[in-house]
């Protein structure tokens, strides 16, 4: 189910990429890819009926769900946090050069500046 | 006529996600632990042969942090989590070499009740973001969220005073901690033979003092992160080269 | 009191949970694809994500889950909404 | 020890972050360290487990026949761009971070760690694209590549949950060949992007003629080479090496399009990034043509992308800063200029006439007589433009060309047209590597028990 | 052979810095070393094989490559000579002298080898060599650059894949041991094989399909050089064709067609007819000369060829014996126009005129020149279309004899029209203090002009040449005795007819002498009606000369424009993928979702 609904995510995330002429909201959808994509790796990690991967008091003793995609998950969150942050950054440089963030917009404004 | 495009690329992916990939997935929710490596990982058991781990009473293991994700991050598969760092470090070494070609500094007014507020909750924040990536081995947490939760703090400070900067302080931070991770795996190379090898006693499972260099290596990691992503808001919000 | 908490422990709970916020997921996630204005785009996109922690937790991944509601819905929303008020700052100029 | 390839530079890059002024002086200093690490202390073939897990469990670093030549040549050409480029100060940390995370792609062994330093790659691509001002095509790039590294992130974890492991030796070797296929069709996306073969490399000519000196250099010397070095490890070597068909085709079709592009250009940027193009495609299709196993093949296709990496670095180089100028006063510019487009096209007696001469007999001799109509036909046109161009910037009109091309630069160009034009004399001393590398790609067995036998 | 190779390499360097301290020190490089290198030709062995450079015996001497090595030296001799004074108007003078040493170098070395991978790198060291000297010419020379490495890049990789195609079948490399093999090979196979390796010929000899760029290059070339193009680079594509038809058993590979002609023959004699229809029409039509000369040459190549291709014993000495022609003539008539711009600086027909009392010696030059293009009897051009025409009229091709006169005919009127427009006629103003080209260039003018004459009244040497070839070739040989030729249908005696237009002129001469003298009087001195007129105006036409003729083909089609028209479509498929590549990163995905359907579609 949970797959599903991830791969649904992903479709969505990919319509907007598609379909949205604005920059930023195409990177909202990228975004959005990137959740799905750590909701699905987290869910095949999943073992039903186990606990948190976690030695703890309310679970001394081992009966776990898949911790490495959980890890992998970790890293993958942060993967994408540093990549949005760079393409916001772009965003800005953009909007600094042709005045806005929409594709036909700069388009019209590349005629005019090439 | 774009969206009935996105529909059609989008349809096409999921009928590949669903039709073709989909049914070489096990099925949700019962995966076979035991032909997975993290079975090992979990157990402690990659060099040993298998004994079961019990909470605060096994000790000695291989490799020694309650939380198994924690062990995987830092430990088993520590090069990940170093080239994870270097891509956020690439990422605000990124911003800053686009940040802004015009100076636009975003004001914010100074609302009364966040500048009072700051003054108690800061240190808050920070002494929880410190909680959660020192007990990066025992409970749920570790150096990313915890570096992200005093970056998060920073930013609060960012918003109630509007006359407040990040300075040079951080990218120090940044290259001390960064360099200090590289160099326990070092010393891990120099003393046990291959890079980022766990050189520290691992002690009893569930104590703070425990999993070797986990905690180090967590507390390098949440110094470095919170600096960068310090520095990443603030060349966010001012448009000059910091 | 103690079968409630069964109750709670095994799994039909997942599947209410999964409905209720896969559908709310992509609920927000078409309104942060469709949305008119770019700020409510980014509002929903933290919502996504914020669910996303939901769904980390019912499925057992609490550092995931912590991680992702530091960076994912705190931070990453921080560096979009920066970069908006520069673009609209840029726009009122 | 050879995880010191990666983290040596990675410490100077963290060092380097607060005092940026050093990075300058220190990216050449670590090119020179790795390459002395390899030429002298390391040599193939061994294996790290890094932090001492076994090879199933932990991450493990593996220097073999394939590779050792793929890393000395990235070496040496990040050690040429540090001498040849000119940068801003804090570009000198992200090329240390790039020479780290390339080593660490050509030396894992492992698929997760290979999109870590993928990503890394593609981060520093990104931000190398943005210069000048190229923001727009930076961002095309950035969000297409982040889809595409999507896509290689759900191949990587599907191959772990297929076969237990993200061990790229264990889980070929576990993994039904069926599922890892699915899983191959997600991580060939990826390197499709990357490759810029060409309906998915269609974001290469605005980023590669708009950016600034370096870009295209990097973009398309190292970075395609680290990219074709994995495409044969993950295709050849892990996945099972059948012949892919439809690759085969796209990569045909895109060798065609790409020279008919590059022919129409008006500017000398686009152009040469069509030709960049097309030149990967070019070895792309010999790649799929000899993947069952034909070691001639791979052999000649390896000397045609070292020629073609080789030839693009001057040719960028040269672009780059003369922006299309005469070579009235830069006449050594002109003729390694010159001497690289001839070897580009193939002519005699250059690296690149043994490069298809090689390549055509090999792929006549494996019975297929498709590709080399399209090789020649595609020389054609590429004779055609490349000799415009020299002329034209030979015997061009404008007098006053301020730009000039550095010292430093023009050594390096000059050594590398040399060495093209050596290797064409004596086409052996290459030849006898790559026929090495080649005789090892498709052997799985020997490097699954190279990384069996566990660390040293 | 290798030794001389390696001489000519040395030559290459020494040329090129010598030219760097004087610009006329490399000419005469050239000249030294094209004489060496044909005494050295002249006196060696044929049938001798060697090693290039350690692989083993690449190369071979046979009588083939001696005839034409000759004249390619003698070519390139008097080219070299009279380079010394002209080489001051050359753009690159280093450039230009070191690269005409190696086209000299790739031309051997493509008739000296007998091994196919040999022959094609000397090949392309021939063309890249002179390629890099065709832009020092004139402001198209750029274009006609592209031209020149488009075209016959197209011949030389067909070639090319030719060579594979047989090298997958023998594994080797060696052109007479595939002679051996090859007639016992599926029809499909032999027809491929043998059209792939003689596109290289073609394309380079300019003959119908790709003859396009022979008026650009050799109309834009540097001046002299196009002496060397039209007289010699040309010849090497004739030398593969030979070569092909003679190693390669044509007439048992392919089934007869029209009486002892086959198929493959007959198809080349059409590809001829057309070229020199083309090439008359074309030429008639020009104003500039070195065109005009540039569209000969395609005709000449179209006697060459057919006369080849009959494989006639007759015949194909016709068509050697042609080469040796048209390579003198073209040369004479290059050089001499060579002078006229080295005085006049124009090659336009229409701007110049009346020159013969300037410039004599480069008049009678182009005069014996065009005589043996034409192929009138004292000069040796008659005699190889004399022994063409009595091929065909033996094999009973009268269509092709049509075209065959057509274009004698035609010859006539296109070499007139610069003998009228630049010789002939009045003076222009402008060039009024012309003077006659230096010493230096008329030397191997007068040489050319004697050898012509000689070898028109002494074939002999020329005629052993060729009955040595063919004699290597196992053909019948050409007979003769002295000067007489002798072929089926009757006998030549070139020595009779020399007497008979000797005595002719004689005769004229006399009477010149002794009548009375017409009076020559300025342009100035003209009245009517006891009114002096005092306007200079030049009644001598040059513009529109054959307008009467080219009134008749007026709407023909231009193959140019054809090839133009393919290379514009070409360029919008390129201008559509560029306007992809401007698209945004959605469209990007589409073709992503495009190609991953398409891996649905067809695992691998």
């Amino acid at each position: 189910m949970i797959y599903y609904i991830s791969f649904i995510l992903i479709g969505i995330g990919l319509y907007g990429i598609v379909s949205q002429k604005n920059l930023l909201k195409q990177l909202v959808a990228l975004t959005i890819i990137d959740t799905a994509v750590n909701i699905f790796i987290v869910s095949l990690g999943y073992l039903q009926g186990a606990e948190a991967p976690i030695y703890s008091v309310i679970t001394p003793v081992a009966n776990f769900v898949d911790p490495l995609p959980q890890a992998l998950v970790l890293t993958a969150i942060v993967i994408g946090v540093g990549t949005l942050a760079m393409a916001s950054m772009l965003l800005i440089h953009i909007h600094e050069k042709y005045g806005s963030v929409d594709v036909d917009e700069i388009c019209s404004a590349k005629e005019v500046i090439e | 006529m774009r969206r009935i495009w996105a529909i059609l690329v989008s349809a096409v992916f999921l009928y590949f996600l669903i039709g073709t990939y989909y049914p070489t997935l096990p099925e949700f929710g019962n995966i076979d632990m035991f032909r997975r490596v993290s079975f090992n990982y979990i157990s402690k058991s990659t060099t040993k042969e298998y004994q079961p781990v019990e909470f605060k009473k096994s000790n000695g293991l291989e490799e020694g942090s309650a939380n198994v994700v924690t062990s995987i991050v830092v430990n088993y598969r520590s090069f990940d989590t170093l080239g994870e760092v270097t891509v956020l470090f690439t990422a605000a070494l990124g911003v800053g070499i686009l940040a802004g070609f015009r100076k636009r500094r975003i004001e914010f007014e100074e609302h009364r009740v966040l500048s009072i507020a700051i003054g108690i909750v800061f240190p808050i924040v920070l002494l929880f973001g410190a909680y959660v990536f020192i007990h990066g081995h025992l409970t749920p947490g570790g150096g990313f969220p915890g570096g992200t939760v005093i970056s998060l703090g920073v930013l609060l400070l960012m918003l109630a005073k509007n006359e407040f900067g990040v300075t040079d302080v951080a990218k120090h931070t940044e290259q001390v901690a960064g360099s200090g991770y590289v160099l326990v795996g070092l010393i891990g190379m120099a003393m046990a033979g291959t890079f980022l090898t766990n050189i520290l006693p691992t002690g009893t499972v569930g104590e703070l003092f425990s999993a070797g260099v986990v905690p180090i290596v967590y507390t390098l990691i949440a110094f470095k992160v919170g600096a960068e992503l310090s520095n990443l808001i603030s060349e966010m919000r001012e448009g000059d080269k910091a | 009191m103690n079968n409630v908490f069964d109750f709670f422990r095994n799994l039909e709970l997942l599947d209410w949970l999964t409905y209720i916020v896969g559908g709310l997921l992509i609920i927000f996630s078409l309104f942060a694809v469709e949305a008119k204005k770019l700020f409510d785009a980014i509002l929903a996109l933290s919502a996504v994500s914020l669910l996303s922690v939901l769904f980390f937790i019912v499925l057992k991944a609490p550092d995931v889950a912590i991680t992702e509601a530091a960076v994912g819905s705190g931070l990453a929303s921080a560096v979009m909404i920066f970069a908006l008020f520069r673009i609209k700052a840029g726009e009122k100029k | 020890m050879i995880a010191l390839l990666v983290a040596v530079p990675l410490a100077f890059a963290f060092v380097t972050v607060a005092l940026p002024k050093l990075s300058k002086y220190i990216f050449p200093l670590v090119a020179l360290f790795n390459l002395a690490l390899l030429i002298g202390f390391v040599h193939p073939s061994q294996v790290i487990e890094v932090g001492k897990w076994p090879a199933a469990y932990g991450i493990v670093l593996l220097l073999d026949n394939v590779n050792y030549p793929f890393l000395i040549m990235v070496n040496l050409i990040l050690l040429a761009v540090s001498i040849s480029a000119t940068f801003e100060e804090k570009i000198g940390t992200l090329l240390i971070v790039l020479t780290a995370s390339i080593n660490g792609l050509l030396l894992t062994g492992d698929f997760f760690n290979a999109y870590v330093f993928l990503e890394i790659i593609s981060a520093v691509a990104y931000i190398l694209s943005a210069q000048n001002k190229n923001s727009y095509a930076a961002f095309k790039y950035l969000i297409f590549g982040a889809v595409a590294g999507t896509l290689y992130l759900i191949g990587a974890v599907s191959m772990y949950v297929y076969s237990g492991t993200l061990n790229m030796a264990f889980s070929g070797y576990i993994s039904a060949p069926e599922y890892a296929q699915i899983a191959g069709i997600f991580m060939l996306i990826a390197m499709l992007v990357e490759l810029k073969v060409l309906p998915l490399g269609l974001w290469a000519p605005d980023v590669y003629s708009n950016g600034s000196t370096l870009t295209p250099v990097v973009l398309g010397s190292a970075i395609t080479l680290a990219m074709f070095y994995f495409y044969s490890r993950v295709f050849f070597n892990v996945l099972g090496s059948v012949k892919p068909y439809l690759v085969y085709i796209i990569a045909i079709i895109s060798i065609v399009l790409a020279q008919l592009a590059a022919m129409k250009q008006k500017t000398l940027g686009r152009a040469l990034a069509y030709v960049a193009i097309a030149g990967a495609s070019t070895v792309l299709a010999a790649f799929s043509a000899g993947a069952p196993g034909d070691e001639k093949i791979i052999s000649a296709s390896l000397v045609y992308l070292l020629n073609d990496v080789i030839a693009l670095f001057v040719l960028f180089t040269v672009f780059g800063y003369l922006k299309g100028k005469g070579f009235k006063d830069n006449f050594v510019a002109g003729v390694a200029f010159s001497l690289t487009s001839i070897s580009l096209i193939g002519f005699p007696l250059t690296t690149g006439f043994w490069a298809k001469l090689n390549l055509i007999s090999a792929l006549f001799e494996a019975g297929d007589k498709l590709l080399p109509i399209f090789i020649l036909s595609s020389t054609i046109l590429e004779a055609g433009y490349l000799i415009k161009w020299n002329v034209d910037l030979w015997y061009s009109e404008d007098e006053n060309s301020e730009e000039y091309v550095p010292f430093g630069a023009q050594i390096v160009i000059l050594l590398f047209a040399l060495a093209l034009v050596v290797f064409g004399f004596m086409p052996n001393l290459i030849t006898d590597q790559t026929d090495k590398i080649a005789s090892y790609v498709f052997d799985f067995s020997t490097y699954f028990d190279t990384i069996l036998k566990g660390g040293m | 052979m290798q030794s001389l190779i390696l001489y000519l390499g040395i030559g290459a360097l020494v040329g090129y810095f010598l030219s760097k301290i004087n610009k006329h020190l490399g000419p005469i490089v050239l000249f030294v070393l094209s004489i060496y290198a044909l005494y050295v030709v002249w006196q060696m062995p044929t049938g001798t094989n060697e090693a290039l450079f350690g692989f083993g015996d690449v190369l071979r001497f046979t009588a083939l490559s001696k005839y034409l090595s000759i004249i390619s030296l003698i070519v390139f001799a008097s080219f070299g000579f009279f380079n010394i004074a002209w080489i001051s108007k050359a753009k690159r003078p280093a450039a230009f002298n070191a690269l005409s040493i190696l086209t000299l170098l790739g031309t051997l070395g493509v008739f000296f080898s007998s091994h196919f991978i040999v022959l094609y790198i000397f090949w392309e060291i021939a063309v890249l060599a002179s390629l890099f000297i065709v832009p020092m010419g004139k402001e198209e020379s750029k274009k006609a650059t592209v031209w020149y490495i488009v075209i016959s890049s197209i011949g030389t990789y067909l070639f090319l894949y030719g060579i594979f195609m047989l090298y997958s079948k023998y594994s080797t490399f060696d052109i007479f041991e595939i002679g051996k093999y090859i007639q016992n090979e599926t029809v499909g196979f032999k027809w491929a094989v043998v059209l792939l390796l003689l596109a290289a010929g073609i394309a380079k000899s300019g003959i119908f399909p790709l003859h396009v760029w022979l008026r650009n290059v050799h109309g834009n070339a540097p001046d002299t050089f196009s002496a060397v193009l039209s007289g010699q680079l040309v010849k090497m594509g004739s030398y593969l064709i030979a070569l092909v038809l003679s190693v390669f058993p044509i007439a048992n590979m392919f089934a007869e067609f029209y009486n002892g002609v086959n198929i493959l023959s007959y198809v080349l004699i059409w590809l001829g007819n057309i070229s020199i229809l083309i090439g008359t029409l074309m030429a008639i039509k020009q104003n500039d000369m070195k065109m005009l000369i540039a569209y000969s040459t395609v005709a000449n190549g179209g006697y060459i060829l057919i006369g080849l291709a009959t494989l006639h014993q007759v015949g194909y000495a016709g068509g050697l014996f042609h080469i040796i022609n048209h390579a003198l003539a073209a040369t004479m008539i290059f050089l001499s126009f060579a002078a006229v711009v080295y005085r006049t600086g124009t090659t336009k027909i229409d701007e110049l005129g009346g020159l013969i009392h300037r410039m004599p010696v480069t008049f009678v030059t182009y005069l014996v020149g065009i005589i043996s293009l034409a192929g009138i009897p004292p000069t040796s051009g008659f005699i190889s279309k004399w022994m063409i025409f009595q091929s065909l009229v033996s094999k009973g091709m009268f269509v092709t004899e049509m075209f065959v006169f057509i274009g004698s005919i035609g010859s006539f009127l296109y070499v007139f029209r610069p003998l009228a427009g630049v010789f002939l006629g009045q003076l222009k103003n402008k060039d009024k203090n012309v003077k006659e080209a230096p010493g230096v260039m008329q030397i191997p003018m007068i040489i050319l002009t004697a050898l012509t004459v000689l070898w028109g009244v002494f074939p002999q040497q020329v005629l052993v040449w060729i009955t040595d070839v063919q004699k290597e070739f196992g053909m019948k040989s050409f007979e003769f005795e002295g000067t007489v030729l002798k072929t089926s249908m009757g006998y030549w005696d070139t020595w009779t007819v020399f007497v008979m237009f000797a005595v002719g002129f004689t005769i004229a001469a006399v009477i010149y002498i002794l009548m009375p003298k017409g009076k020559k009087i300025p342009l100035e001195d003209q009245y009517t009606s006891g009114e002096f007129l005092h306007n200079y105006d030049l009644y001598h036409y040059a513009t529109k000369f054959y307008v009467f003729l080219e009134r008749e083909y007026e709407g023909h089609p231009s193959f140019e424009d054809w090839y133009l028209a393919i290379v514009n479509a070409m360029k919008g498929i390129g201008k559509f993928i560029d306007y992809l590549a401007r698209r945004t990163a959605s469209a990007y995905l589409f073709w992503t979702a495009v190609v991953l359907a398409l891996i649905m579609w067809v695992r691998w």
